[in-house]
């Protein structure tokens, strides 16, 4: 299977560990990740004000490449997700940003919302499906697991649809199928606080503490997360003994190639 | 003879001698290449006079809801377009589906005799498309035109190249969808001022002759009893009423037919006076998809028409005019 | 041609003040038609009528066209007068001189030339008046009541009183419904099964009163005074004249692990059951799902063990039909599905629960003996938090849009209880709106507040987590306003109700309308409530809206007080001003049907003949006049003009507006 | 309104109301009874519901010279008939837009929900309306719309 | 602009339909950042409905939001109130020009692991 692959900024810099666990750990599962052409950031954020088009034009244009190119594009990063997923939706859906979008981009043909973005934890589970990659683990990680989704991944659910939005399941299965044990902790969908790191320190401080010691007294002796953002804020902020990585980190470890990585 | 026709006439044979069905509903040579005519065809012996060629515009599903009433199967040809007429036939009950064998056929655009002539070429003896260009034979040698220039207007917006009920088809080549604005203008006018709109209409209406060919051919407008004709309806063209029915003929047969019509074009094509009828019906169309969300008469063969359902929440008469006008 | 006489009626001054009504007596004689005019200071007087009477006779008329008050007001005065002399009642029309004419207009010039206009107008209409007559048809003397809860036990007890039969049709192996389920009720806080039992009771014993439990309303054909209904008996596995309820069947039985319907799910049943202590009719029934003789052929206990021979694995759904006169529907709610509200964590948290299963946690007869443990650790909950308008007043595509009007109150009824039994419990209450209209409603709530204080928390619930085993239930208090977090041993959701989803079906079958939140409709919102918009249909409880168990008892008995007053007649005179299609112009093209309200258009095959001695056989349609109520939507509808309207005909209709325009 | 055209002064366009016996005929009698005046060449149709009314009527009306049509029925959710008035919102939205379309002045068509509480919102419809209608002038176009001046 | 026109801006650059509120306090309930905010969630569709913009374009909380979506994801009227918050700022920062984040706000606290990816989202989020 091939599909075009948009990686974003961070993913080549300060999360490099996401992006290269992801592709090896592709490899081996058979997906072949087409990084589109010149790629530009992805907008940082979704802005909601509807009428807000400049920081949307540059997902527009990776939107459109993937539409030219299988109709897929692969996301990893959660927030270039978000973002992407969000724009394609007022693609789809709210004319005036399509027609003004479009009048501005001029591609050869307008483009309409026309690509399914799909994250690669969907892949995993849509495309792939888990019962074929546990097949495939050699080195189960049998550790317990908690699955931190924080707030991107899953909301709004309406555009977003990637898992119930308050009981999500993704990542859980996720952590069966490399063979670790999953620990549901109740602050797993809760927001980590990134976007005030600047004008709130205290706040989201206090946000990935929360996060933390719910994922540590359910027993969690690992964090798995698919958001940059996430990861450094728990990092540095969550205060906990427990170790906070990506998951295509311990995807790639229990496929047995993590050294390729 | 072109391969496509020896398809169709090979699959009537079979169909009749195999006594699946008991005539075949299709088109019969005439005595130009471009005057084909609707015929029935009982025997395998009678389909010697059968003929499919680019002349073949005319929709045989009305004729099914005589022939359909003799006893037995009937096969019919149907281009793409026209199986929807047949659907939407089928949903008011006007022919047993029972009694159909539907045979969906290939359909590249047909032509429109009326054009051809006007653009000066006449004694044709054979057709075919080259590319975007038609080609006719005709009595004083080859002639080319621009196919755009002589296709139905409803094939240049052709609406679907999908079967919307067949049980057996006969496409030998890729049928290409033309993806004009079939609303396009609809909209046009509707952009214009009441007085402009007025004259256009004014225009067209008065070359009307009421000869009646567009209710005689439309697929919708098959009552029994035309109100038209039935003095009880109070709008019969009865000596003393006939300013009405002459004046209101085409709003009355146009709010008839919304949310049945098919958009097939006949009426258009058969008007000798070249009036868009089309148009009348169409603005019913793009008001009932704008309202009331997408619809295509015919497109399902049971189920309600968008006249004959309702939603609490449907726009008010004011705000739909007022909408209809800021297109 | 017609023989009219117009009468125009002074009104007193009302009239005769601004229309010159001796001017238009002499006008309108002018009027093709018209043999004899005259006017009259009050028409609608003993005299007035008088007048008319005595020039009908003298002057042989054939029509009448009264200039008088509106004919909201005396139309029917007219035509009585008319038909005492012989006249056919529907050969009477109102020009309307008053209300629309004399009474608007100050200038005498414009109102006599409009008053004449109206009067020419009325008679265009008369001209082409037909006689018409009110049809008959019979009426059959049994009522059938579909749902056995509190809404179908009341109408039909209340039917069969009146001396009437009455089928209940029940789906499930006993009447009761919900209100066997509910432990207490509001605002008296009688326990519920002992008002409710004895009424099920009655109906058992009353010899009008015939229960068909276990059974399902499988088609319906027919109209008003005359539907056949077609039941469906499934098979109960038991003879239901043989079991005598004594149970023995269910202390063998080896298959013990079925979940128990009637207690939420909360424990479990055997296979063979009798779903309450009360049922009624106090028979067993097998699962099929759960039995081992019905699933793999081996068991045959309970068989063996009945000393009634009731036992029968062979049995077979069998059918019924019976003809009734009028239907009542009570096929009464459900609590909502709450998975979609994740965020409470009903489904992560068996100490989440509905306000249905803690009334069966409270229950002496549920599964905890009336002891109020909680689900996961059978502890006495110290802290409880109700959460109302869980899924109400909802249109994020969750819930409902609707208030489920109920929950308020049952809330104040749990937290009053269990203050009342545990005193040492805490009670929290987050409300978006506490409502509480009806009697004793508000003082109820406030009882809950001031005396055994309740604590209610103005704001919505944003999250519920377990957290070592307490619930942290975070959410608004918009009157501090500070967000809170309760940790609480019991979480209760009060669950929106939607009407039972089996009543889908049975709308589609009485042809009975439907909102988009399957109620069905009233006839009218405020005038005719019980009354479904098809004739002899009844509506009585939650079916039609949300209500509480004394609005519901009082339209079940609505209900059947229509229907007796239906079912008291041998024949329905039906309205004549109906739908009436000429045959010979029907399409058969079902536009019509597909428009009425009323389902009184249906289609047969007929002959007709197409000349040369040949016949065609076509589709056409038919309108059953004791159904049709005369809107004209078919009529409309009718692209061949086939279908007309008796009294408004469309020649009426034209002729009036030529008459109207004519200059 | 010295600017008014004298001409359109004199014109009283002559109109026809279709009304509904359950709600609007009662609000045009309540109107009555409340003493709340329109103009005098506002003519009424009674009909069973709005939803008896056939554009025939309405094109009829037009045919025969009225200048102005307007249909007034239940308001939506509270027809006398549950649903007819549904149908009528349907038929008249497609149906004036369809005139509109053609030409046909727009002003010179209306539908309104009048309840039979609402006689005050009768008698201002009609003198609304009325109002709108003269200003358009006589109708010719129904009538002119088959024969084009050479 | 006037205190109307602000108070209709917002509404349009918000995108939701304020006037379905019930006033139920759900967004307020979930609000993860509830007691770092001077004006609640709630309280901006509140105030919105009642005009009273200026207490909205004064408020500090815009600064707070973590534009989570929870509000929005369990509004059961289908209001966004995250929507109206960031109409809010985004008016603040393009009419006041009033910038969420200064340069002097980042060197303390960046280090080599901050996402970029933060940083522009902060900027565009915070900034005009």
């Amino acid at each position: 299977m091939r599909i075009s692959y948009y990686p974003g900024c961070t993913l080549k810099t300060q999360a490099k560990d996401l992006d290269r666990y992801a592709r090896v750990s592709a490899q081996v599962l058979g997906v072949e990740m087409d990084e589109i052409e010149n790629w530009q950031c992805c907008g940082g954020v979704y802005n909601t004000s509807r009428d807000e088009i400049a920081t949307k034009l540059s997902a527009l244009r990776a939107l459109e490449q993937a539409k030219r190119n299988g109709g897929k594009l692969l996301t990893l990063c959660s927030a270039c997700h978000n973002v992407i997923k969000r724009v394609n939706d007022d693609a789809k859906n709210d004319e005036n940003f399509c027609a003004k979008a479009n009048a501005y981009l001029s591609f050869d043909e307008p483009y309409r919302g026309e690509t399914q973005v799909i994250h690669y934890l969907e892949m995993l589970r849509d495309e792939i499906g888990f019962q074929k990659i546990a097949e495939k683990i050699v080195r189960p990680v049998k550790k317990k697991i908690a699955g931190y989704y924080g707030c991107l991944l899953l909301r709004p659910s309406k555009v977003m649809a990637f898992d119930n939005p308050e009981n999500p399941s993704v990542l859980e299965n996720f952590i069966e199928a490399i063979g670790g044990d999953p620990v549901r902790f109740p602050m797993r969908n809760e927001c980590c606080g990134a976007y005030v790191s600047f004008k709130d320190k205290d706040l989201t401080a206090k946000r990935s503490r929360l996060v933390i010691e719910s994922a540590e007294s359910a027993g969690a002796e690992i964090v798995v997360t698919a958001c940059p953002l996430c990861l450094y804020n728990l990092r540095k902020n969550g205060g906990g003994k427990i170790d906070v990585v990506y998951f295509t980190e311990l995807l790639a470890e229990a496929l047995g190639v993590k050294e390729n990585g | 003879m072109n391969a496509l026709e020896n398809a169709m006439i090979e699959k009537a044979r079979d169909l009749l001698e195999k006594g699946v069905v008991k005539r075949v509903v299709g088109w019969e040579r005439g005595e130009f290449a471009y005057d084909p005519s609707p015929a029935t065809f009982e025997s395998a012996q009678s389909l010697e006079s059968f003929v499919y060629n680019d002349f073949c515009g005319a929709n045989l599903s009305k004729y099914l809801i005589k022939v359909s009433k003799n006893e037995g199967k009937t096969a019919v040809f149907l281009k793409p377009c026209d199986t929807y007429s047949l659907n939407q036939l089928i949903k008011e009950h006007r022919v047993d589906r029972e009694k159909i064998y539907a045979i969906g056929i290939e359909c590249q655009q047909k032509l429109d005799h009326f054009a051809i002539e006007k653009i000066g070429i006449d004694g044709i003896r054979e057709e075919k498309y080259d590319g975007d260009e038609a080609v006719f034979h005709c009595v004083d040698g080859e002639k080319r035109a621009k196919k755009e220039d002589v296709v139905l207007l409803r094939c240049l917006t052709c609406k679907s190249k999908k079967f919307a009920i067949a049980e057996d088809t006969v496409v030998l080549h890729e049928m290409t969808e033309s993806c004009g604005d079939r609303f396009e203008e609809v909209r046009k006018l509707s952009g214009m001022t009441a007085d402009e709109r007025f004259a256009f209409w004014q225009n067209e209406l008065s070359r009307c002759i009421r000869c009646n060919a567009c209710r005689n051919v439309c697929p919708a407008c098959t009552c029994i009893k035309c109100v038209f004709d039935n003095p009880k309806s109070g709008v019969a063209a009865k000596a003393n009423d006939v300013p009405f029915e002459e004046q209101l003929f085409h709003i009355i047969r146009a709010f008839h037919v919304s949310g049945r019509c098919t958009d097939c074009g006949e009426c258009s094509r058969v008007c000798p006076e070249r009036i868009p009828l089309h148009l009348l019906n169409r603005k019913f169309i793009l008001d009932i998809n704008e309202n009331y969300g997408e619809y295509q008469a015919g497109e399902e063969s049971e189920g309600k028409t968008p006249l004959t359902s309702y939603q609490v929440t449907d726009v008010e008469p004011g705000d739909a005019v007022r909408k209809g006008e800021d297109r | 041609m017609q023989r009219i006489g117009v009468f125009i009626c002074w009104c007193g001054s009302n009239i005769a003040a601004t229309v010159d009504v001796e001017r238009l007596a002499q006008l309108i004689k002018a009027e093709p038609g018209v043999v004899f005019s005259a006017d009259y200071q009050y028409m609608c007087s003993e005299n007035g009528q008088q007048l008319i009477k005595n020039a009908v006779k003298d002057y042989n008329l054939t029509g009448i066209v009264i200039g008088s008050c509106s004919p909201r007001m005396h139309e029917a005065t007219f035509r009585k007068a008319a038909e005492s002399v012989g006249l056919n009642p529907y050969m009477v029309e109102v020009a309307n001189l008053r209300e629309q004419c004399s009474w608007i207009h100050k200038d005498r010039e414009e109102a006599t030339k409009k008053a004449l206009v109206l009067l020419r107008t009325a008679i265009a209409k008369v001209r082409l008046d037909a006689p018409l007559t009110a049809g008959e048809s019979p009426v059959v003397k049994r009522a059938l009541v579909i749902g056995g809860g509190i809404a179908g036990i009341q109408a039909a007890l209340d039917i069969a009183e009146a001396g009437f039969p009455v089928d209940i049709v029940e789906k499930n192996p006993t009447i009761g419904g919900r209100m066997a389920q509910l432990d207490k009720t509001f605002p008296t806080l009688d326990c519920s099964a002992c008002i409710l039992t004895p009424k099920m009771v009655d109906c058992a014993q009353n010899e009008n009163i015939d229960i068909l439990s276990y059974s399902e309303v499988e088609d319906v054909k027919g109209f008003v005074g005359n539907f056949k209904v077609r039941i469906r008996r499934k098979a109960r596995y038991v003879d239901e004249t043989k079991c005598t309820g004594c149970k023995v069947c269910m202390e063998k039985c080896p298959s013990k692990k079925g979940l128990n319907e009637f207690n939420m799910n909360l424990n479990n049943r055997t296979a063979i059951y009798i779903p309450f202590a009360q049922a009624i009719p106090n028979v067993a029934v097998i699962d099929p799902t759960q039995c081992l003789k019905l699933k793999t052929g081996k068991c045959g206990v309970c068989q063996k063990f009945c000393g009634a021979g009731a036992i029968d694995y062979t049995m077979q759904d069998t059918f019924v039909e019976r003809e009734y006169g009028a239907i009542v529907v009570a096929t009464g709610f459900r609590p909502i599905n709450v998975d979609a509200f994740n965020e409470y964590g009903y489904s992560d948290n068996k100490d989440v629960i509905t306000s249905l299963e803690l009334e069966r946690l409270m229950n002496a007869a549920g599964p905890t003996n009336g002891v109020l443990l909680r689900p996961s650790d059978n502890t006495h909950p110290k802290v409880i938090t109700f959460i109302q308008c869980v899924g109400s007043r909802d249109v994020s595509g969750c819930g409902k849009p609707y208030c489920s009007k109920i929950c308020c109150m049952y809330t104040a009824k749990h937290a009053m209880l269990i203050r009342e039994k545990y005193p040492d419990t805490e009670v929290h209450v987050f409300y978006i709106d506490v409502r509480t209209p009806g009697k004793n409603y508000d003082e109820f709530y406030r009882r809950a507040v001031e005396q055994y204080g309740v604590d209610y928390i103005k704001g919505m619930v944003g999250k519920v987590w377990n957290e070592n085993g307490k619930l942290m239930v975070q959410g608004a208090d918009l009157i501090e306003n500070e967000q809170v977090v309760i940790p609480s041993d019991l979480v209760v959701l009060a669950t929106a109700i939607e009407p039972e989803p089996s009543v889908r079906k049975i709308a589609t079958l009485l042809t009975a309308s439907i909102d988009t939140n399957n109620f069905l409709n009233e006839s009218h919102p405020k005038l005719r409530p019980v009354e479904s918009p098809t004739a002899g249909v009844y509506l009585a409880g939650v079916c039609q809206g949300p209500k509480d168990i004394p609005e519901t008892v009082s339209q079940a008995s609505a209900c059947a007080a229509k229907v007796i007053g239906l079912l008291v007649k041998n024949h329905l005179k039906t309205n004549p001003c109906v739908a009436r299609p000429d045959e010979t112009a029907c399409n058969g093209c079902s536009q019509c049907a597909n428009v009425c309200a009323y389902g009184a258009i249906t289609y047969v095959d007929k002959e007709f003949r197409i000349g040369g001695g040949k016949t065609e056989t076509r589709r056409v349609a038919q309108v059953n006049p004791a159904v049709c109520q005369g809107c004209g939507a078919c009529t409309v509808t009718c692209p061949s003009g086939a279908m007309d309207l008796s009294g408004f005909s469309t020649a009426q209709i034209l002729s009036e507006v030529e008459a109207i325009c004519r200059k | 309104m010295q600017e008014v055209n004298t001409e359109n002064e004199k014109f009283v366009p002559n109109i026809v109301a279709f009304c509904c016996n359950w709600c609007s005929y009662a609000g045009a009698d309540l109107a009555g009874s409340s003493r709340l005046s329109y103009p005098a060449n506002v003519k009424i149709v009674r009909v069973p519901c709005s939803c008896r009314v056939n554009p025939t009527f309405v094109l009829k009306a037009f045919q025969r010279g009225a200048d102005g049509v307007i249909l007034c029925g239940c308001h939506p959710g509270d027809c006398h008939y549950v649903t007819g008035n549904y149908y009528t919102r349907r038929r008249m939205a497609l149906l004036f837009s369809f005139l509109d379309y053609l030409g046909i002045e727009k002003e010179r068509t209306r539908v309104e929900w009048v309840s039979a509480a609402e006689g005050a919102k009768f008698s201002a419809v009609m003198n609304d309306f009325v109002r709108q209608v003269t200003a358009l002038g006589e109708n010719k176009r129904i009538s002119d719309l088959r024969v084009k001046e050479e | 602009m006037d205190k109307r026109e602000t108070g209709e801006q917002i509404l349009r650059i918000s995108g939701t339909e304020i006037r379905k509120c019930m006033k139920c306090g759900k967004c307020s309930g979930r609000c993860p950042a509830y007691r770092e905010m001077d004006i609640k969630p709630h309280q901006f569709v509140g105030y919105l409905i009642k005009g009273k913009t200026e207490k909205l374009l004064e408020s500090e909380a815009i600064w707070h939001c973590l534009s989570c979506m929870a509000c929005v994801e369990r509004c059961p009227r289908g209001v966004a109130p995250q929507g109206v918050i960031e109409a809010v700022r985004t008016t603040v920062t393009r009419m006041q020009g009033k910038n969420g984040i200064s340069a002097e706000d980042i060197p303390p606290i960046v280090d080599e692991l901050i996402p970029q990816q933060l940083l522009v989202s902060a900027y565009r989020k915070y900034n005009k």
